[in-house]
């Protein structure tokens, strides 16, 4: 039997420092019936992080409404996927990348599209629609302007090269998100409705193979940073950023598709935050199997990668899948192709277990299931929200209306971001019907008289004011939205993106924009399919607004009559409807 | 007086171009290439004449604008 | 019209372009992959956008040097059309195709929009089918698209008939004020001597469906089949 | 063995990344700056031990990818 690697030992300090408290060590020490090494430590504070057990927001994220005739796959998965008619589906999600764009705003920004794109190709679906939620500080903050070319231009460097039109977005600025930017992204994939692709492993003895960018020291502790409080050091500190490389994406998406128009995939999974850690963890969990790896056989593009680093690296453009052994050859030849890296590094086994050998030992070995069943789970405390005094119109000051009318087009909010999107290649692929600057952004489906309205939306102020007014809000603002280019509203991804769960007020505002979402989306027949979290969005104790940003897909049975928002000639009527 | 900047990646950090430059090198025929960084060379013209000020100023420069701390060193020279 | 588009990794508007010459000229091209160093026999080549190899060192630049470039050089010279569009002009300048250079935009901003474009020379099998001095309204996308070359070159260029477009105002005006990028003399697009080989920045692929904004890029594909047929 | 490479745009070809930097420089506050030029800094390694050799081969590699020779000028030396 192979020799087990020990690590110094496990200090109350090292725990703390991998984001974890007492109470969670202790359940640690209970499933592993002995103190974990470094290695299963740094697994498990990965798995545990609030960012993929989604343990402060779990509870609440059930009340929201998912399922509908359209649904095919509504959330758990890499996307949610609906059922568009004629066999097609669209598979779409919205993902954050909040804090390592505040430190590194190109790469931040830019990693976040490409991390969500795999996201959606992963499923079978071929990107054909980008769009963002973006929020910064004040305006006057010197940081903002550089933050904010940073952002816009990585995600375009990153969406533009992969061929993908980037077609709408948001914009909101506010001193509260000074220091916490977010920088939420969507993709909105094509796919087959009966060839979408699932993580869930099969088939003991079968290989696992890694594909893809080769894996380096990128972002080790990015798991663990999405989900801390930013303090004064955390600038200082500056971890190692992962810098992305969207012509390797590129060719991943397009070997991917290759691979997945044969009959070759038993299951796949993008190697996102937590990289090879959580693509295994979940594949294997949700086969009830155990795996077994061979992290010798990692390609790597740095020596003396330890078995920590390899698990924990956030290295991007890289995917695990589980092949029929059959389809090996012809797997490895289009990657071969495609010039990316292709390599078997491990099995599935029927143990449960994970098990990592390297250099001849064993660096890990505990049970898969208990790193997902067995996560913490809080039911925070809540404090509501205060009700706000209404403000009577007579106590307001008069205000002359042309004046006013310049004040707010002037808003940055409000003022045009034409500056912003013209930065994007919003035009590519050649089937953008309505483009950036409407309501919603309609783009023509292949070889069809179908079409998707896609739009992103969010009131932070409405939220702050009352969560369960401006959660239920946003949500029929972008059903608002996609009616108005003249779609029918099919389903919505969100990002909710909050300050620190631990603050009872904090948790009253999620709570507060969830019930309101659930309420307007059971009122419209517009189920939630997909969507992230994003908490601790908090500098030196101070929250950001609350941002349920949501991301809505509709459909037009013929695009080609879809409206936008221009007056169309001199002497049409203009009629307000509506309350 | 004329100042060099030289601005590289930091060791560990992903170079796409680097990696796409050798690749290519090793296409169009050209053997034995091990390994190839890219980075930016900034040459900047300066009113001082002072070469700890200038220093000191072009110090500054790098932190704030030139380089990109979390992931490129710099390193200052000067041409004269 | 029989016509090929080459794929380059990295290039994402050959669909765009397959679609275009479908479409426009009823007859669908063959996409060629660049490990092929066979290339089917066509009358047109088309070197379509993308960011080929990532456009990493520079735009084109590693694309130039594959071994499909050297068929596709081949080829043009025996005179055989040759068509590069944004990425793939840049690659028939890097890989001597065509002269001159370009450069980062004068804004250093990618910039995705439709412009105006003024057809300086309608006597050519790429543009036969426009009026002369006729203004297109075709988008553009890129972020190296500023074209420079020497002042002798470009003024060979001006006396030969050999730019094909240039950036102007919707009335026409060829002013700072139409150009985009910061291209010298606000040249958009430019022929090779024998005017078989056609560069230009903008996305005439993109400009054949009036829902999606103009049909002014037809007129080129137009003219190609009905030069080449 | 290691080689530098530095290309840098042909005087007479406008640099506006340089022009960039010299303005946000400025605005910044960074008095006396006179002109920036941006280039490229490459480093390469080679297996080659002969340095005329090294020095050959590097020269085709600019002349044939590395730089281009229409608006750049590219100028070779060793670390070592
Ligand atoms: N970051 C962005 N990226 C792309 N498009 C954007 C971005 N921000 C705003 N837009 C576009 O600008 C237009 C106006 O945005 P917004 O003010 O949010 O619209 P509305 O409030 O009417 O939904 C929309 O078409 C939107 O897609």
């Amino acid at each position: 039997m192979t020799a087990f690697a020990t690590t110094a030992s496990i200090t109350p300090n090292i725990v703390a420092e991998h984001g974890l408290t007492a109470d969670e060590y202790q359940s640690i020490l209970k499933i592993m019936g002995r103190a974990p090494n470094l290695t299963e430590l740094g697994i498990f504070s990965v798995m545990w992080s609030e960012h993929c057990s989604y343990k402060s927001s779990r509870r609440w994220l059930k009340r929201l409404p998912t399922e509908g005739p359209v649904v095919i796959q509504g959330p758990g998965e890499n996307a949610g996927v609906i059922d568009i008619g004629d066999g097609q589906a669209v598979v779409f999600k919205m993902e954050s990348h909040n804090h390592p764009s505040f430190i590194e705003p190109y790469q931040g920004a830019a990693t976040g599209v490409g991390g969500i794109m795999r996201d959606v190709f992963t499923m079978g679906a071929r990107p054909i629609a980008n769009l963002n939620a973006l929020r910064f500080g004040s305006p006057a903050d010197p940081k903002t302007r550089h933050l904010v070319a940073g952002v816009v231009a990585g995600i375009g460097g990153y969406g533009n090269c992969m061929g993908v039109p980037t077609v709408g977005g948001e914009v909101n600025f506010h001193p509260s998100y000074n220091g916490n930017i977010l920088v939420n992204a969507m993709t909105v994939g094509l796919a087959q409705a009966d060839k979408i692709f699932y993580s869930k492993a099969a088939g003991v003895g079968n290989p696992v193979i890694y594909v893809g960018a080769k894996t380096g020291r990128d972002g080790i502790h990015g798991a663990t940073m999405a989900s801390a409080e930013f303090n004064e050091d955390s600038e200082e500190k500056r971890p190692t950023v992962q810098v992305g490389d969207p012509f390797t994406e590129k060719l991943l998406l397009e070997a991917c598709l290759e691979l997945m128009a044969t009959d070759a995939i038993v299951s796949i999974q993008d190697m996102g935050a937590a990289g090879l850690t959580s693509s295994s963890v979940e594949m294997s969990s949700k086969g009830g199997l155990g795996i077994e790896f061979d992290l010798d056989k990692v390609p790597v593009r740095e020596t003396g990668m330890t078995a920590y680093e390899i698990m924990l690296s956030e290295s991007q453009e890289r995917m695990l899948m589980v092949l029929k052994p059959e389809a090996m050859e012809k797997a490895r030849a289009i990657f071969e192709k495609w010039e990316l890296d292709f390599a078997v590094i491990g099995r599935l086994t029927d143990t449960g277990r994970l098990v990592l050998k390297k250099d001849g030992k064993v660096q890990a070995d505990m049970p898969v299931e208990p790193l997902v069943s067995e996560a913490p789970v809080y039911d925070r405390p809540t404090a509501a929200t205060p009700a706000q005094a209404p403000v009577a119109a007579s106590a307001l000051p008069a205000i002359e209306p042309l004046a006013a009318l310049k004040t707010l087009l002037a808003c940055p909010d409000l003022a045009s971001k034409r500056w912003i999107w013209e930065q994007y290649d919003h035009l590519v692929m050649g089937r953008t019907l309505q483009r950036p600057g409407g309501d919603a952004a309609v783009v023509r489906l292949p070889d069809s008289k179908k079409g998707l309205a896609v739009s992103t939306d969010c009131t932070p102020r409405y939220c702050f004011a009352d969560p369960k007014m401006g959660g239920a809000q946003a949500v029929a603002e972008s059903w608002r939205n996609l009616t108005a280019v003249g779609a029918t509203p099919l389903a919505l991804t969100d990002n909710m993106n909050f300050g620190n769960p631990q603050r009872p007020e904090i948790m009253g505002q999620f709570a507060g924009c969830v019930e309101g979402m659930r309420e307007a989306c059971l009122a419209l027949d517009y189920p939630v399919v997909s969507g992230n979290v994003s908490l601790y969005n908090e500098t030196n104790g101070k929250g950001i607004l609350p941002t349920p940003a949501i991301g809505g897909v509709g459909l037009l049975q013929n695009a080609d009559h879809s409206v936008s928002l221009k007056f169309k000639a001199e002497g049409d009527a203009i009629i307000l409807l509506g309350a | 007086m004329k100042a060099r900047v030289h601005i590289t990646l930091k060791s560990g950090v992903l170079d796409p171009q680097g990696r796409a430059i050798q690749h290519a090198l090793g296409v169009m025929g050209f053997a034995g290439v091990e390994d190839v960084r890219q980075g930016k060379y900034i040459e900047i013209e300066l009113k001082e004449t002072d070469r700890a000020k200038a220093k000191a100023n072009l110090d500054a420069m790098c932190q704030k604008l030139l380089a990109n701390t979390v992931i490129e060193n710099y390193a200052i020279d000067f041409a004269d | 019209m029989k016509s090929a588009v080459i794929v380059f990794p990295g290039s994402n508007r050959e669909g765009d372009a397959w679609q275009a010459l479908a479409e426009v000229t009823g007859s669908a091209p063959q996409l060629v992959w660049h490990r092929d160093s066979e290339l089917p026999k066509v009358d047109l080549v088309v070197v379509p956008g993308g960011f080929s190899y990532g456009d990493y060192l520079r735009c084109g630049a590693i694309a130039a040097h594959s071994p499909i470039m050297r068929e596709v050089k081949a080829r043009a010279g025996k005179g055989v059309a040759v068509l590069g569009i944004c990425n793939g002009f840049q690659i028939l300048t890097e890989a001597g195709l065509l002269p001159g250079a370009l450069l980062r935009n004068a804004a250093l901003k990618f910039v995705c929009r439709n412009v105006n474009l003024k057809v300086e020379n309608s006597q050519t099998m790429f543009t036969g089918g426009y009026e002369q001095g006729q203004v297109l309204s075709v988008p553009i996308a890129h972020h190296d698209g500023n074209y420079h070359a020497d002042a002798a070159t470009l003024d060979k260029l001006e006396q030969s008939g050999r730019v094909a477009f240039r950036y102007c105002e919707a009335n026409g005006a060829v002013t700072a004020a139409g150009n985009p990028n910061g291209s010298a003399r606000n040249i958009a697009g430019i022929f090779n001597e024998t005017k078989t080989v056609l560069g230009l920045m903008p996305h005439p692929e993109n400009a054949i469906d009036i829902l999606l904004g103009s049909v002014d890029g037809r007129g080129l594909f137009r003219s190609l089949a009905e030069a080449l047929s």
